[in-house]
């Protein structure tokens, strides 16, 4: 995986100097050794901080956003899923195809990196990062630890659907097989089998937690209204009063609202601080969308219309 | 003062009583989260946790806090305070997070306005705090004047050794509670077990491994304002959200507005609030005066490590880690600390 | 004495309205209770916590002096939520108030002064209530001449139109000069900025204080006029303005670094505001 | 969609209905409308989403 991390920094270094882009954005090393963290680099000296293993769990396209409006190209480095949102937002003309430069890297899974730093003696220096197929071994001064990708891996990562970028200009790494440790809409099913109340119950457990520090709407790469309505002063739609209704009404909206846009990157799931399974509302709308109107994951392939956001005379109607 | 010995076989018989006398706020378990909530007996109560995903502050500075109702009656406006503050005790809180309440303090009961919600609870609430007994790689309380097994802001401090809680009483509260239960907060010859605690002590505050060092960076702060470190990687990664603040607990703003319930009838609620959202300082006019994630990110930070110290001479952080931990994009204090001080030298 | 019970507004009725301008009002009110209004003890400069009860509060200044009688005059621009509904309001209808908070004009250290007072769109409010409390039959022997320089984007905009054509000028020792940005039909005053219009004017800085309010861009510029008149920093004084929600220095948001404009302002001296960020 | 994830996230089936109705179809209007009602009626006050008094 460190090859890995050296081509994409040689590849990032050569954008730099040659002019092709005015920014890589990338993953550097964070401040936990199982911890990654976005990095901004708009120098070819600077590239030496760019990392890659299975603590890089940010989807960085997100970010593309942030930098449409600049005169240069930049360049992204996107896992599988990430690239989803890459073709999610060209779609929805939020960036231009010719100001990006993307870098895709086949995923072999990312691990959740607080269960596996509870688990490694603090203050350990990483060494190194090898993938075994089905665990990973973490090598650091404080000796060797293995990780089975069955019991350490985001949930997202068990039920991926491509490992390997759907949009890529330039690819590192090789391709790697689509392997699936879990049936993708398990947990889906097993609640739509509970009776109203229990459901009821259930999600209202979930909503209550929710702080509405809105890290799941921020951090969403398909969120990309300029002033979302939940902060909205006049009218003030929502109240920032934290209590069962609004929260419900919060979450109810947010995953509707990006309902036939979200890409399933899991980023509002792994970034809630209450733990709220948000990825549970997502793929249930994954999962009608496929039924209904046989759709795929939106942003799989380029160009793909969303099936709520357009009409076609052969549409379910199970409202008429 | 004294000190105590509760035997750990007890433990479940104390809650018990605490919960029938007192409003018993305590950690418990919510599936994969370690919360504070009101519990009714020993059976809730989660005493093995290294710590809470949300701090205790909750107890005296609610999410949610009703301030008053209002209703017009014809031609007469009613205005109608909650009353009454039930007697609290906060059971098994981290010394961090009670050191944070310590920093709450100045700022609710100020010099020219109290406030009657914020105090009302404090005053009738026991604080019983629980020494760590592991030091997490997130943890970095030693740095901000505080320790693993500190007794400060607590009114009585239980900390585990062997089949004993051994208890000190810190404060006249706490001593009033100990002799209220008396029969299982037992007298007993404490000096072994007091030697034990010291030697905890000494063994968990090896055990750090984040470096962080105040000295000096308030004063180099005093004199930076303006430093491009702000402009760096920290405010191009951050996603704006509001979870450092609130998981934070030393954060406290607030959100003042009206609730209503019908055309004449409401109530005004004061609801945590977070500086890292845009609206927080936007005035009606349109004017923000922190108008992008820099200013509002070198705020935050400024008001843990400068403006908290100014003003109270106290320091705004307690090292509890959690927003270290929680950060969606890695945004650390502890490396913005030792960045700056790196940084302001060189300036 | 601290007060914990300062987070519950009084309640109190707007008695007169006053139209000033097409989206500003002035709200005459009083408290419902005679003994709070007797007790109230506002200071020139200082704001209030207004409540529309379903709507929330916002912080207004108090635009009118002691000195004038039991009552307090806020003069509202129709900018925000709370401030739409204040306009919809009648005579007789019911608001809360809480306050008076802030620090207010040092009009001790005035004393024995002139004062030059530099009023830009509705930031005239603010200012309103020292010039009102230095023209006070009470305290205008402690005060030399009082003039006032005020800039409207157009005759339609122009505040307190009566005190600045009559009421003001009637008093012995007073100058009142008016701008408005452009040229109108009806208007024979001074047409343009306010920074150009003092530089015309020329205040001489000795034995003066000048008392200057405005939009950021005003105070910006027309600041580098009266240090180029002479004006030291701490002969000039201005107000400041921030979101608020507490007003007791509580909630977080109105720092400017480690001060709160609601308990250490809103008012400071150009010395006192050269020692802070320019985060306002 | 959206039925699915009112009912999804525990919302009683039926409490939700969307109709598509032209402004020519008055009876279909009424009795889509009296349908909705009984249905309602039946499943008696919304037990989601409520209120809480603090």
């Amino acid at each position: 995986m460190m090859n890995l991390a050296q081509q994409l920094r040689e590849q990032a270094k050569k954008l730099l100097e040659e002019k092709k882009v005015d920014l890589v954005i990338g993953f550097g090393q964070g401040t936990e050794l199982a911890r990654n963290t976005p990095v901004f680099i708009d120098s070819p000296e600077g590239v030496s901080a760019l990392t890659w293993g299975p603590f890089c769990a940010n989807n960085l396209a997100k970010y593309l956003v942030d930098y449409k409006n600049d005169p240069g190209s930049t360049a992204v480095v996107v896992k599988g899923c990430d690239a989803r949102s890459v073709n999610r937002l060209l779609d929805d003309n939020q960036i231009l195809r010719e100001k990006v430069v993307v870098i895709g890297l086949p995923c072999p899974g990312q691990l959740e990196w607080q269960k596996v730093s509870a688990e490694i003696k603090p203050g350990s220096t990483l060494k190194e990062v090898v993938d075994n197929g089905d665990s990973y071994t973490v090598k650091t001064d404080s000796g060797d630890y293995t990780f089975n990708k069955k019991d350490y891996l985001l949930h997202r990562c068990l039920v991926c659907e491509n490992p390997n970028p759907v949009i890529s200009d330039i690819t590192i790494g090789k391709e790697i097989p689509v392997k699936n440790y879990e049936e993708r809409f398990a947990e889906v099913q097993d609640l739509e089998k509970l009776a109203a109340d229990e459901k009821n119950e259930y999600w209202n457990k979930q909503f209550a937690r929710c702080l509405r520090c809105y890290a799941c709407r921020n951090v969403c790469s398909v969120c990309t209204c300029k002033v979302c309505a939940f902060d909205q002063m006049q009218p003030m739609w929502v109240s920032k009063r934290t209590n069962l209704s609004e929260n419900t009404a919060f979450h109810i909206t947010r995953a509707f609202h990006v309902a036939g846009r979200c890409v399933d990157c899991g980023e509002c799931d792994r970034v809630c601080p209450m733990d709220i399974p948000l990825r549970k509302l997502n793929v249930k709308i994954h999962k009608d969308l496929g039924e209904l109107f046989n759709s795929p994951t939106p942003g799989t392939e380029p160009g793909l219309i969303s099936p709520l956001g357009g009409f076609s005379p052969g549409d379910p109607e199970e409202f008429m | 003062m004294e000190s105590r010995v509760v035997n750990k076989g007890q433990i479940s018989e104390l809650l018990d009583k605490l919960a029938k006398d007192y409003n018993l706020i305590a950690p418990i378990k919510e599936e994969t989260m370690t919360l504070f909530r009101r519990v009714s007996g020993a059976q809730d109560v989660l005493l093995d946790y290294n710590n809470s995903d949300i701090s205790p502050k909750g107890c005296f500075l609610p999410q949610n806090e009703k301030t008053f109702s209002y209703m017009y009656t014809g031609d007469t406006l009613e205005i109608n305070k909650p009353v009454g503050t039930q007697k609290t005790v906060l059971f098994g809180a981290r010394p961090c997070d009670i050191k944070a309440i310590l920093t709450f303090d100045p700022v609710f009961d100020g010099v020219k306005f109290g406030d009657e919600y914020y105090s009302s609870k404090r005053e009738s609430t026991v604080i019983i705090g629980l020494s760590c007994a592991k030091v997490l790689s997130t943890c970095f309380c030693y740095a901000m004047g505080g320790g693993p097994c500190d007794t400060t802001g607590s009114d009585l401090l239980l900390t585990e050794i062997g089949d004993k809680y051994y208890v000190e009483v810190i404060t006249e509260k706490g001593q009033a509670l100990v002799d209220a239960y008396s029969q299982i907060i037992a007298k007993q010859d404490t000096a072994q077990l007091a030697k034990d605690k010291d030697e905890l002590a000494k063994k968990l505050s090896g055990e750090f491994v984040r470096k962080v060092d105040l000295t000096g960076v308030k004063e180099l702060m005093d004199n930076n304002f303006e430093l491009p470190y702000w402009a760096g990687d920290d405010q191009k990664k951050c996603i704006g959200c509001g979870t450092c603040t609130y998981v934070c607990p030393t954060c406290h703003c607030f959100d003042i507005f009206d609730y209503t319930t019908g055309d004449f009838t409401g109530d005004r609620l004061r609801c945590w609030d977070s500086c890292m959202f845009p609206e927080y300082t936007l005035e009606a006019g349109g004017h923000n005066p922190r108008p992008s994630r820099k200013e509002r990110i070198r705020n935050r930070f400024m008001h843990k490590i400068k403006y908290h110290l100014d003003r109270y001479n106290m320091v705004g952080c307690v090292g509890c880690g959690r927003c270290v931990n929680k950060c969606p994009v890695n945004i650390d204090i502890t490396k913005i600390i030792n960045d700056l001080k790196e940084v302001a030298q060189n300036a | 004495m601290p007060n914990p019970t300062a987070l519950t507004p009084y309640p109190a009725t707007i008695t007169k309205i006053d139209v000033e301008a097409g989206d500003t009002k002035t709200f005459t009110v009083v408290f419902d209770d005679p003994e709070i209004m007797e007790n109230f003890g506002n200071q020139p400069g200082q704001v209030c916590m207004l409540s529309a009860f379903g709507e929330g509060e916002s912080t207004i200044s108090i635009t009118s002096s002691p000195t004038r009688g039991k009552f307090l005059e806020f003069c509202v621009r129709r900018v925000g939520r709370l401030t739409s509904v204040l306009h919809q309001m009648e005579v007789g209808q019911k608001i809360g108030v809480r306050g008076p908070y802030g620090n207010g004009f040092p009009y001790e250290m005035m004393k024995g002064k002139d004062l030059f007072f530099i009023g830009g769109g509705s930031a005239l409010a603010p200012i309103r209530s020292l010039i009102d409390f230095v023209l006070s039959d009470q305290y205008r022997k402690d005060y030399g001449k009082v003039e006032i320089l005020y800039g409207a984007r157009s005759m339609d905009d122009v505040l307190f139109k009566s005190d600045l054509a009559e009421r003001w000028p009637a008093i012995a020792n007073t100058g009142i000069y008016t701008t408005i940005d452009r040229a109108e039909e009806g208007w024979n005053g001074h047409v343009g900025f306010v920074p150009p219009f003092i530089e015309e004017v020329a205040p001489t800085p000795e034995n003066k204080i000048a008392i200057i309010a405005g939009p950021p861009i005003l105070i910006k510029l027309g600041l580098a006029v009266m240090e180029k008149l002479g004006f030291k920093d701490e002969q000039i004084i201005t107000t400041l303005e921030m979101r608020m929600k507490c007003c007791l220095g509580k909630c977080g948001r109105c720092n400017v670094g480690s001060k709160f404009i609601c308990v250490d302002g809103p008012v400071f001296s150009l010395a006192q505001l050269k020692q802070m960020p320019p985060e306002y | 969609m959206f039925k699915r994830l009112l009912e999804y996230v525990g919302f009683e089936p039926g409490r939700f209905k969307a109709r598509w109705l032209s402004g020519s179809e008055g009876a279909k209007f009424t009795t889509t409308v009296k349908e909705m009602t009984e249905k309602i009626k039946s499943l008696g006050p919304n037990k989601k989403m409520r209120d809480d008094i603090i």
